[in-house]
């Protein structure tokens, strides 16, 4: 490889892999969006998956391709905790004990410091996250979510999004749906956080945060949740903008707040205002 | 996959090539990284202002490596370690700079080390008081004192001088800095064979800590330890006071209540609080006087020890540069390993692990009527 | 020490059930989780530290006057946001998104506008003297702050109860189409009950701002998260269950920290909050009103 | 004659106000059942019990013998019922064919992963055959393919009877079926609700139009203020005077019954 293309991917490699992992998790938020619900809790089950890839590969040094697959378990198993309850209510109350969920996880990563290394969090993680790994996992995601949005599956998930009542009269197990949709999300979380452990060498327990959360809706927000393209875009542009415009770097928050405002506001169907086609 | 990443490499090569800095064949360039924007960006830009000082007297005074300019390129990291390492990255790859001064904070370093160490790039923490800094690899130095080397001396004036034999501690569990503070703070009394009454916690954001005061009024200590960013700190003491512990309790702080604004924010229920500085803006030496009143007009604002601390390492790294006699990084690593300068901080060396040698300079301070003085 | 962590406890309460009032409020009536409430918070104590820097007005002007900024901001906010949501009977969770884009917006933007760093009320502003009885010791601000909540609940109490306004508040709250056939003007009340959460929110902002001497921008957004434990624990839109809610919070948050350990205090708020929800979801008082799909 | 859906005993209140006070009646399989009553009377609550939005205070509600009062919409649906909405409750942003499709939910078994192989999914196929069916039946076949949302206010009407349909039902709950059409419209409703009845569909209604009930049901239940005041064939609820005065208030009632009998 030449010199400067080295170099490129040198001075931009975190930047590649921040694109890729924010994909991750821009997925993962659509895919509790198309249910129509709405969860702040991405940002904790990214750090669960954070956490616990960088635990099992820190303390017991167990291979990568065992730990990944467990750094997606542990997230689920939480959501299905929290999910059961909360999801036969209306939305508001998922919405905020997902919140509730991202501070009780901050306590505990702080308090249980022999393990978690308190508020000094873990350091010294190896980079076992490639480039190629984070966009494969990506791209199979997005393939995944683009066959069950052309199929019955997708049909019934818009249905839910359009009209919960209508959708549960047409036969279709809105609250299994979404407890299932939860699930998904907070497994793809959990890989999106064991990934981005696994290319940055150091996390606290600071980073999972409300901030965090409502970045990754801008995300969805941002491209819209027609179609499972968009909110990665939304997640690109989003990542790449604050390097591509430095002075904007202030800014990045306001900037992510009124996207969010402006999205629900007048374009309530994404700024990619594309729809899934089903071939009917 | 592959391959379309490298046509977006090309594409954007092309466009960022644009954008670098068209650099002069008879100058050495350094790069910084620190906080220049955002809620802590005080602190970058106190050191931005150091560094920018003491890099114009260098080449007033004829350069390094006999006549080559000494330039400096400072990126910000908004006091975001996902930032900082994009800014270091940026520096290493596309500036080719030998040598990264900064970041700013602890966790920022933790995130940047492991990947300019990789590269074998020189990285030198001016402001990163934390444990296990430098043990990240060879060519990750500090020259701000660990607080682990100055709390000791703090604790040891407190002892002798005013006769603190019980304590109680308190710290911001949630805060990397803090924690790293405490665990130097519990470290330094089981040294000096304090008795610990009770250890209290509270998180960075709270502002009520009246349940812990209350608690360590009733064991009643001879001082309270509390390691903290400033905010928490002041709003201990002003509840500490609203309480009625009594001032014959003596308040100990870290690096953290090292700062002016202390005393803005608590006023007199501060008097009488205890901390351990490298530097202080009246130290009488002549080098260090001279820094404040160059400092002070060139600013138009007092120096603090970030400056100051950024000052002279922007002296040690030309020392250093002129020592190995060429401007790349392995050398520059050698001749660091070597230095032995005296700067406003004081005397300063290296220890083998590049660590700051020594804690002479350390001066302990006393709070007075809202400002800081040297305690007697 | 007893004695002085239950007022500890006592001041600590009033200061969530403070913050509670104006965001249960708004939910009870509107029907929205309205996230931008915890700004209108630091709103009252900016404007409130503003006014005594600058002008130099006596407290009881700063806390009123920090309290009607506050809740002008709120009517603004209100309008701009969520008048179009409402038209078009959007629902709950588009409301949530827009009002938490918006306050990650404002906070960020006030921050870089007034910095971060902490301010404080002028050293006189207050009377810092103390009572004490035995070693109990109370400040004045700290039974301003109990008195002032108490006073609230119960002014609220009677505007919802004893007045007209209160009577179309509340047939809003029960059906907004309804309320609209009785004649009742709707956008009105919808500014009224903004104009008073707002008002609520400042007013414990500035108290607040006074007892724990740190007003900066984000001050809001730190109180947001014990308000929500607070609202869910009493009852969303229930305001006797934010007081009695808000109060037992601090009284367990204290004596957690007192009796057990301090660094257990952080998770008071939010275990009990997943208790509710997993035993009692509408709240201690709450009615059973479960959706079902 | 085979009882269809028993309701049996049924109540609720909503915070002491009681809306459905211990209503009881058989819906006949084969049958047309209408419910009326005045405005308030408690008929869309009582159709959300029976299709299971709410939950009742107490009482039974039982589809072939089989008391399904705790069980959510959806399994409800599992079982042979389909409803419509008074206010009509169409996936608004989906084409009117997948409004349908949608309907088919619990018949269709294909796992998603087959969307990705071109060419397969028999199933799928047979079930926008069927949809397709469903759309001439009501008229819509020309618009399958356009957003629902655009449709006209019947032809919505219309869209909902055939997503409701497609669960294939053994009772439709309509909820007010005529409600703003015109009559040209309710006549053609009329005819497509008869056709269906013929299809051995047990159709359960609440309709303010009374001549539209009357000439449609078979059997009539009059609901007021949440209790069963009358229940027959069209003919007796016609002359009944406690469904009169209900309508019309005791002073009304007591003249036309006078001059009926007159």
């Amino acid at each position: 490889m030449a010199e400067w293309l080295d170099d490129f991917f040198f001075t931009y490699e975190t930047l590649i892999h921040g694109i890729g992992v924010h994909g991750l998790l821009a997925l993962s938020m659509y895919c509790v969006m198309a249910v129509g619900q709405l969860s702040l809790g991405q940002a904790a089950f990214m750090g669960l998956g954070a956490y616990t890839g960088a635990l099992l590969t820190l303390k017991l040094g167990l291979p990568f391709y065992v730990v990944l697959p467990a750094s997606a378990f542990v997230p689920a198993l939480i959501a299905l905790l929290i999910g059961g309850p909360t999801l036969r209510l209306s939305g508001v109350y998922l919405a905020i004990s997902t919140v509730g969920l991202g501070e009780v996880l901050r306590v505990i990563y702080i308090n249980f410091e022999s393990l978690t290394g308190g508020a000094l969090g873990l350091s010294g993680i190896p980079m076992k996250a490639s480039v190629s790994l984070i966009y494969a996992l990506l791209l199979i995601a997005l393939i995944m979510f683009w066959a069950v949005g052309r199929s019955r599956i997708g049909r019934a998930m818009e249905a839910m999004r359009e009209d919960e009542v209508a959708a549960g009269v047409m036969g279709i197990n809105v609250p299994v749906y979404k407890l299932g949709a939860l699930i998904v999300s907070a497994m793809l979380a959990g890989i999106a956080g064991c990934l981005a452990a696994h290319s940055s060498s150091f996390i606290g327990p600071n980073e999972y945060g409300f901030e965090t959360a409502v970045t990754i809706l801008s995300f969805a927000l941002l491209g819209g949740i027609g179609t499972p393209l968009a909110p990665v875009l939304g997640a690109l542009v989003l990542t790449a903008l604050p390097e591509v415009l430095r002075p904007l770097a202030d800014f990045r928050l306001v900037i992510n707040g009124m996207i969010i405002v402006v999205a629900i506001l007048f374009l309530p169907r994404g700024v990619l205002p594309l729809r899934l086609r089903r071939s009917a | 996959m592959y391959r379309s990443l490298r046509a977006a490499a090309l594409a954007l090569g092309i466009a960022s090539a644009a954008t670098v800095p068209a650099l002069a064949q008879d100058t050495v360039t350094v790069g910084a990284v620190e906080i220049l924007s955002g809620p802590a960006s005080g602190y970058g830009i106190a050191i931005k202002s150091g560094l920018e000082m003491a890099m114009d007297e260098i080449n007033a005074a004829g350069g390094v490596l006999g006549g080559k300019n000494l330039a400096l390129i400072v990126e910000d990291s908004a006091g975001n370690k996902d930032q900082a390492v994009n800014a270091a990255r940026k520096l290493i790859g596309r500036d080719k700079v030998p040598l990264i001064i900064g970041p700013t904070l602890s966790n920022e370093m933790f995130a940047v080390g492991p990947v300019s160490n990789g590269r074998k790039i020189v990285t030198i923490g001016t402001s990163t008081t934390a444990a296990g800094i430098t043990a990240m690899g060879d060519y990750i130095f500090r020259t701000a004192l660990p607080e682990a080397d100055v709390i000791p001396v703090t604790f040891k004036t407190a002892k002798e001088k005013l006769g603190v034999k019980t304590i109680a501690m308190m710290y911001a569990n949630d805060d990397a800095f803090a924690k790293s503070g405490f665990d130097s703070m519990k470290a330094a009394a089981e040294e000096l064979g304090f008795e610990i009454a009770t250890i209290e916690t509270f998180g960075s954001k709270d502002s009520d800590f009246s349940a812990q005061l209350t608690k360590i009024k009733s064991l009643n200590v001879d001082a309270i330890a509390v390691s903290a960013l400033v905010e928490p700190v002041a709003g201990i003491l002003l509840q500490a006071r609203q309480l009625g512990l009594p001032e014959t309790v003596r308040f100990i702080g870290g690096n953290g209540s090292n700062s002016p604004r202390l005393g803005e924010i608590a006023g007199e229920a501060a008097n009488g609080l205890l901390v351990g500085s490298p530097w202080f803006i009246a130290k009488k030496d002549e080098l260090n006087q001279k820094f404040v009143t160059d400092f002070q007009a060139r600013y138009n604002k007092a120096p603090d020890q970030f400056a100051a601390q950024a000052y002279d390492t922007m002296k040690i790294v030309a020392e250093a540069i002129d020592r190995a006699g060429s401007a790349e990084s392995d050398k520059i690593r050698e001749a660091l390993l070597a230095t032995d300068h005296t700067g406003v901080m004081g005397p300063f060396k290296f220890t083998e692990g590049r660590d700051p040698a020594s804690a002479e300079g350390v001066v302990v301070l006393t709070m007075q009527g809202g400002k800081f003085e040297i305690f007697e | 020490m007893l004695a002085q962590q239950l007022v500890n406890g006592l001041v600590l309460g009033a200061t969530y059930a403070l913050f509670a009032l104006g965001l249960t409020l708004m939910f009870g009536v509107l029907r929205v989780i309205n996230l931008t409430y915890g700004f209108y918070f630091s709103v009252g104590a900016l404007v409130a530290l503003w006014l005594a820097r600058s002008v130099g007005l006596p407290i009881w002007a700063v806390v009123l006057l920090g309290g009607v900024a506050a809740g002008l901001v709120a009517v603004v906010v209100d309008g701009v946001l969520l008048t179009r949501l409402r038209r078009t009977k959007a629902g709950e969770l588009p409301s949530l998104m827009v009002t938490l884009g918006a306050v990650l917006a404002l906070y960020s933007l006030s921050a870089i506008w007034l910095g971060t760093e902490i301010q404080r009320f002028p050293f006189d502003f207050v009377d810092s003297s103390a009572f004490e009885i035995g070693d109990l010791r109370i400040s004045l601000v700290q039974i301003l702050i109990v008195c002032v909540t108490f006073a609230l609940v119960g002014l609220l109490f009677v505007l919802l109860h004893y007045t007209r306004v209160g009577l179309m508040i509340r047939a809003l709250a029960e059906n907004e189409d309804t309320a609209r056939l009785m004649g009742i003007n709707v956008d009105a009340i919808v500014i009224v009950v903004s104009f008073v959460s707002g008002l609520l929110g400042g007013v414990g902002g500035v108290l607040i701002g006074l007892n724990f001497n740190a007003i900066q921008p984000f001050m809001g957004e730190t109180m947001m998260l014990r308000g929500f434990a607070v609202i869910i624990i009493g009852g969303l839109g229930d305001i006797r269950g934010a007081l009695i809610a808000g109060v037992l919070l601090g009284m367990f948050e204290v004596l957690t920290a007192s009796y057990i350990s301090s660094s257990a205090k952080e998770a008071v708020a939010f275990g009990a909050l997943v208790l509710t929800l997993w035993f009692r979801p509408t709240g201690l008082f709450g009615r059973k009103e479960v959706k079902r799909a | 004659m085979t009882t269809l859906l028993t309701v049996d005993s049924l109540s609720k209140s909503f915070r002491g106000v009681h809306a459905i006070r211990d209503a009881s009646f058989d819906v006949t399989a084969g049958k047309v059942h209408g419910i009326i009553g005045p405005n308030g009377a408690g008929k869309t609550t009582l159709f959300n019990l029976i299709s299971g939005l709410l939950e009742p205070t107490s009482g039974t509600v039982s589809l072939n013998g089989k008391d399904i009062s705790a069980l959510p919409p959806y399994a409800r649906t599992q079982l042979g019922m389909a409803r419509t909405f008074q206010n009509i409750r169409l996936f608004s942003e989906m084409t009117v064919i997948e409004n349908v499709l949608t309907g088919m939910h619990i018949q269709l078994h294909t796992p998603f992963w087959r969307t990705l192989v071109p060419f397969a999914g028999a199933e799928e196929k047979q079930a926008k055959a069927k949809a397709a069916e469903l759309l001439e039946l009501v008229g819509l076949a020309d618009k399958a393919l356009t957003r629902s949302a655009s449709l006209a206010y019947g032809e919505q009407r219309r869209l909902e009877i055939a997503r409701a349909l497609a669960s294939d039902p053994k009772i439709l709950l309509l909820d007010e079926p005529a409600a703003g059409m015109n009559p040209l419209e309710t006549q053609d409703l009329a005819v497509l609700l008869k056709k269906l009845n013929e299809r051995g569909i047990t159709l359960l209604l609440v309709e303010h139009d009374m001549r539209f009930v009357m000439d449609l049901c078979d059997q009539i239940t009059v609901l007021n203020f949440g209790k069963v005041i009358a229940e027959g064939e069209p003919a007796e609820i016609r002359s009944n005077s406690a469904v009169i005065e209900a309508y019309l208030g005791p002073k009304v009632a007591e003249r036309l019954l006078k001059e009926a009998s007159a």
